[in-house]
């Protein structure tokens, strides 16, 4: 009894199967209570405005585009050192979710910078970065796309992966090198001086735990629906050999 | 492997100038740009090390499907993959014949386009530096990136999609070298981090491009 | 005497099922053994796998390092070099460079050795794929159709150059619909090794867990 | 009971407009392509008389 | 004619992305232009029309060599020149099916890539009627360049360089087009030179394409 | 009954140098004329040019406009395109878009009509490549090997669809190096109109104005 029985496809889809519901419903909670609250029950900012609102989705939103992509090195990790299928096919679902995430934290920062900035578009590092960020994630998906057997796919994705994030830390550093800009610093740090006050604190953890269990729960149908297609590959390539 | 190297050069040369056709284009680009932007001396030396380093990273982008793909095509490819050569140096001695064919005669001539877009003076010398210092992580990404889609059939745009945002880095920090070495500023970090970037690459990229084409032939 | 190459309970796989499964066989020096069976039955599988350009599913493959010389459908020849710069090009990839003057008088290429590849005919660019063979000083050769496109006179050099293989202590292992007169060659016909349904017994193509 | 979001009315609800389409559109396509797939394998199940899974 | 055409489309979609492909490559850059170029929002928006029109240009150009290089390497060429369809239909529909996938969807996205360059606002108008008349002519263009290189083994790099020269009055009026109208300036000159260029080619361009596959397939 | 098809005095050229010369035949409705020759000796260079894809160097060809439906060693088949698509397509092209069933019918493509292309085996791309022919509605057949890669039942299926187009007033020119299974189609040899040299009073490539 390991934590790699869960790589077996069919145990994944019995897991799944009985997970899902549940990630669903608090996905559902947390998210509307998130939302709900940041965007009705908090007062203006001193200097935002009623822009503040805004963090609700493009903070949680930022951080998963992150996360999705370290996740997916890590299942891709998995599949070139494991080879378990689950975690490559994992890896190929989050994609298209990160790729989301990417472009809502994009657009929301660029509807944020227009009032904020007086520009739609700065060529901020931290901006610039996700541009990259976002470009990776185009140029991932279109591999995995481009690829007929699924094997191979996994592999050269898996190999694209790992070498673009050595890619994509190395131009986040060139960026901030290039560039000063004017985003915002880390205010969710640990250090209680930099934070922001409790107000807009609590609804924004409820956003960013709503953000994680909704990403959740879409990996879990994308992976069970990548498992399905690959069977029925496996099902129709044997019905052609027989 | 040397036989390899030459026998590169050699299709490269016969197929009708490996040379002359990335030059030709780098030419284009560099005189497309005045017509786009507009004939002001001002503004084209403003852009200028920025311009030159965008048409050599194009240049040599669109010369990068042909590491492969013709090997691919006619079986020498899988041959070389069963010759006693480890795949690594095929890999490595690949991405050396594209520089010499693309990279290389582009640094070269760098200086006379540079003339065309009005560069000023003290920028010459660091546009050869840092073109000379940035190329070959150019070729040897780009020999990655072909080799993650050797065999797909019209790869080319795909190829350019996943190759570009690896050559950021080396871009930022080529024309900052530029920019900076002209205005006398303080050129020894991108210097640095130019040369880290193409050392490094050079060592490890190579073992990737192997893993990738070994997964394509099989 | 140790054989050259033994194959045991191989199974290969294309497109990630199983095609051919329970191979077996060995060859030693001196024997030659030819692949039989319908189209799409998994000849060129087979010998790409045991040429270690792809995995086996399941079993082993037993040779020396370095042994194998592999020729494959295409003959991997560039247009634009000489027949002869093609075949020095291979040479020196295998260190043989004092062999390819001896491999062109062998296939009857001396009079081809300076036109382009381009301007060969069928048969003769098969016959200068099949000299690449003698320039690579393996023992064990991997051929796939060798004999395609060659006229008769040609199959019968290309024989002859196999059998002077085999007596020097060499091996091969020939797919082929055609007859290569090799009279002393044995067959094995690959039909009835076909993979059956994992259900069945057989092997599993690789992603096989959730078919329990 | 909607809050008075004041001169950047239209930033606030256009950032959140664009959320909710892009995140009701990927859980679309997730859930539409989920059911597409799942028919197939089924019919394809039905076909060869394979099953599990 | 109609199945030609939607059969082109139909294969640029399945093929994984004749749009997106395209698209990608604009987006790119236009990325790279500022890494190159710096980041000081004045100097983009005074490059941000040349620029774009001539990311539109290469994105066009890079996706040329698809537009008969399949149907000649599987034989449909050669059926269909023995078709009842004259060749300067085939050609045309060609052509048009390439601006489908590639000339209209930038027109569309151009103004989300002007943001990205900083164009001035009254700018975004004119950019899209320059391009939405200019990439036409593009596509029939480069049509004829493809034609004149169908068959010949790695004509990519040689078709830019047929194509480039041809396509720069394009790029003068059209990036002109921009820098007047932006400026409140008199538009109608440049307007009219680039329709004129436009109808003129799509009318014209596909004779000289249809004889140039004829002896292609010689 | 006058000819579908009449050739005279022909001379084709490849490259810029005369292969075949003083060709001369005629087939009317109902006849199958087979060409033979061993490789390279022209025969895909004679049926092209009577296809109207190059120009003859001399002599003449007559036929109806639009009478030709040439089919040639690459089927033009679209991997991405399921079976039925790529032959709606053609269809739609020839105006013939009601023959479509029929003709997936007739060459035992029904059960792999929404397959993709690129999922058939060689054989049954063959098969896809000759039923473009019945959707064509063009009475006079030129092939490049039609049987290529097509096993013995579906060499058959081709022989029946043949005659029936010959019975319908259709005719046939097929170059071929294996036996089509048509007992009644007539054979020309091509080797003796192998084109000679100018001097011998050959056709000339075009270019022969400096060998005087
Ligand atoms: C397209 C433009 C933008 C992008 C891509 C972007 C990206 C990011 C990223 C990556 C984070 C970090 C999330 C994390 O902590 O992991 C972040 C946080 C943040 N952004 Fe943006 N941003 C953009 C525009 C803006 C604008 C215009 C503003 C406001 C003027 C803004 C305000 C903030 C704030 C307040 C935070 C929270 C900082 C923190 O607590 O860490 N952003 N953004
Ligand atoms: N990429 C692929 N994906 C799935 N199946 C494939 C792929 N390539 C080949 N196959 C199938 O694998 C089987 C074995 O192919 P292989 O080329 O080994 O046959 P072969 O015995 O060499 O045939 P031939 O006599 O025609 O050379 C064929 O039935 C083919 O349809
Ligand atoms: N591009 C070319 N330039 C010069 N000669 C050529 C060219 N292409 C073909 N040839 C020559 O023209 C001759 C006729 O070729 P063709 O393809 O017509 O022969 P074929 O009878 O169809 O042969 P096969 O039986 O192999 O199909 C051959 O000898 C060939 O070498
Ligand atoms: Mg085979
Ligand atoms: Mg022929």
């Amino acid at each position: 009894m390991s934590i790699w029985e869960y790589a077996n496809p069919k145990k994944f889809m019995q897991t799944s199967a009985w997970a899902l519901p549940w990630f669903t419903g608090l996905a559902a909670i947390t998210l509307v209570t998130g939302l709900v609250w940041g965007f009705f029950f908090t007062p203006e900012a001193a200097n935002f405005g009623t822009t503040v609102k805004i963090i609700y989705i493009h903070v949680p939103s930022a951080m998963m585009a992150i996360n999705i992509w370290v996740m997916m090195l890590v299942t891709s990790l998995i599949w070139l050192i494991r080879r378990h299928h689950v975690s490559a096919l994992a890896a190929k679902a989050a994609a298209p979710v990160g790729l989301v995430m990417t472009l809502i934290a994009l657009f929301t920062g660029a509807i944020w910078g227009q009032p904020m900035w007086g520009t739609w578009w700065e060529w901020d590092p931290r901006l610039t970065s996700f541009l990259i960020l976002g470009l990776f994630y185009l140029g991932y998906i279109a591999l995995w796309q481009a690829i007929d057997n699924p094997d191979t796919a996994a592999d050269l994705t898996g190999v694209l992966c790992l070498v673009g994030s050595v890619f994509a830390l190395l131009s986040r550093y060139a960026v901030n090198f290039w560039n000063q800009g004017l985003h915002q610093g880390a205010s969710l740090s640990v250090d209680k001086q930099e934070n922001v006050s409790d107000v807009y604190w609590y609804p924004l953890l409820f956003c960013i735990a709503g953000f994680i269990l909704l990403f959740i729960v879409l990996v879990l149908v994308r992976t069970r629906t990548e498992v399905r297609s690959r069977r029925l590959k496996a099902l129709e390539a044997r019905e052609r050999l027989a | 492997m040397i036989a390899l190297l030459l026998r590169d050069l050699r299709l490269a040369v016969r197929a009708g100038g490996g040379f002359g056709l990335s030059l030709a284009f780098f030419l284009i680009v560099t005189v497309l740009v005045p017509f786009g932007v507009g004939p002001e001396g001002g503004t084209l030396a403003r852009i200028a090390p920025g311009i030159l380093w965008v048409g050599a990273l194009l240049a040599c982008l669109l010369s990068l499907d042909r590491i492969y793909a013709l090997d691919f095509e006619d079986g020498s490819l899988d041959l070389l993959a069963t010759a006693p050569i480890p795949m690594e140096a095929v890999v490595s001695v690949k991405a050396l014949a594209h520089w010499l064919t693309t990279g290389l005669p582009l640094v070269l001539a760098a200086p006379v386009f540079g003339v065309l877009l009005h560069l000023p003076g003290p920028a010459y010398f660091w546009l050869v530096i840092s073109l000379a210092v940035g190329t070959p992580a150019l070729s040897v990404l780009g020999a990655f990136g072909a080799a993650l889609t050797v065999g797909l059939k019209r790869g080319g745009l795909l190829l350019s999609l996943l190759v570009l945002p690896l050559y950021v880095p080396t871009l930022i920090f080529g024309a900052e070298l530029i920019a900076r070495g002209s205005a006398g500023g303080a050129t020894a970090t991108p210097l640095l981090m130019l040369a880290g970037i193409t050392a490094a690459t050079v060592a490890l990229v190579p073992f990737a491009a192997a893993a990738a084409i070994r997964v394509n032939l099989r | 005497m140790a054989a050259l190459l033994a194959i045991e309970a191989l199974a290969v796989a294309r497109g990630g099922i199983a095609i051919l499964e329970r191979v077996e066989f060995s060859l030693s020096a001196g024997q030659a053994l030819v692949l039989r069976g319908p189209n799409g039955c998994g000849k060129t599988t087979l010998l790409r796998t045991i040429a270690g350009l792809q995995p086996p599913l399941a079993g082993r493959i037993e040779a020396a390092p370095d042994a194998i010389a592999y020729a494959a459908h295409a003959d991997g020849l560039k247009a634009t070099l000489s027949v002869s710069e093609n075949l020095q090009f291979w040479a020196a990839v295998y260190g043989q460079s004092n062999r390819v003057a001896s491999a062109l008088a062998e296939m009857n290429l001396e009079a081809l050795a300076q036109r382009a590849a381009m301007s060969l005919s069928a048969g003769q660019k098969r016959r200068l794929g099949l000299a690449r063979l003698l320039v690579t000083g393996r023992p064990v050769w991997v051929l796939d159709e060798p004999t395609i496109s060659l006229d008769a006179a040609s199959v019968a050099l290309f024989a002859n150059a196999l059998r002077a293989h085999l007596a020097l202590g060499g091996a091969a292992l020939i797919a082929t619909h055609i007859d290569i007169g090799l009279a002393e060659a044995v067959t094995l016909d690959l039909t009835p090794l076909k993979a059956r349904a994992p259900q069945d017994g057989g092997a599993s193509g690789g992603f096989d867990e959730a078919f329990a | 009971m909607m809050p008075e979001l004041g001169k950047y009315a239209v930033s606030v609800m256009s950032a959140y407009g664009v959320t909710v389409v892009l995140l009701v559109g990927i859980v679309a396509q997730s859930l539409w392509r989920a059911a597409r797939v799942r028919r197939a394998l089924e019919a394809q199940e039905q076909r060869t008389g394979a099953h599990n899974g």
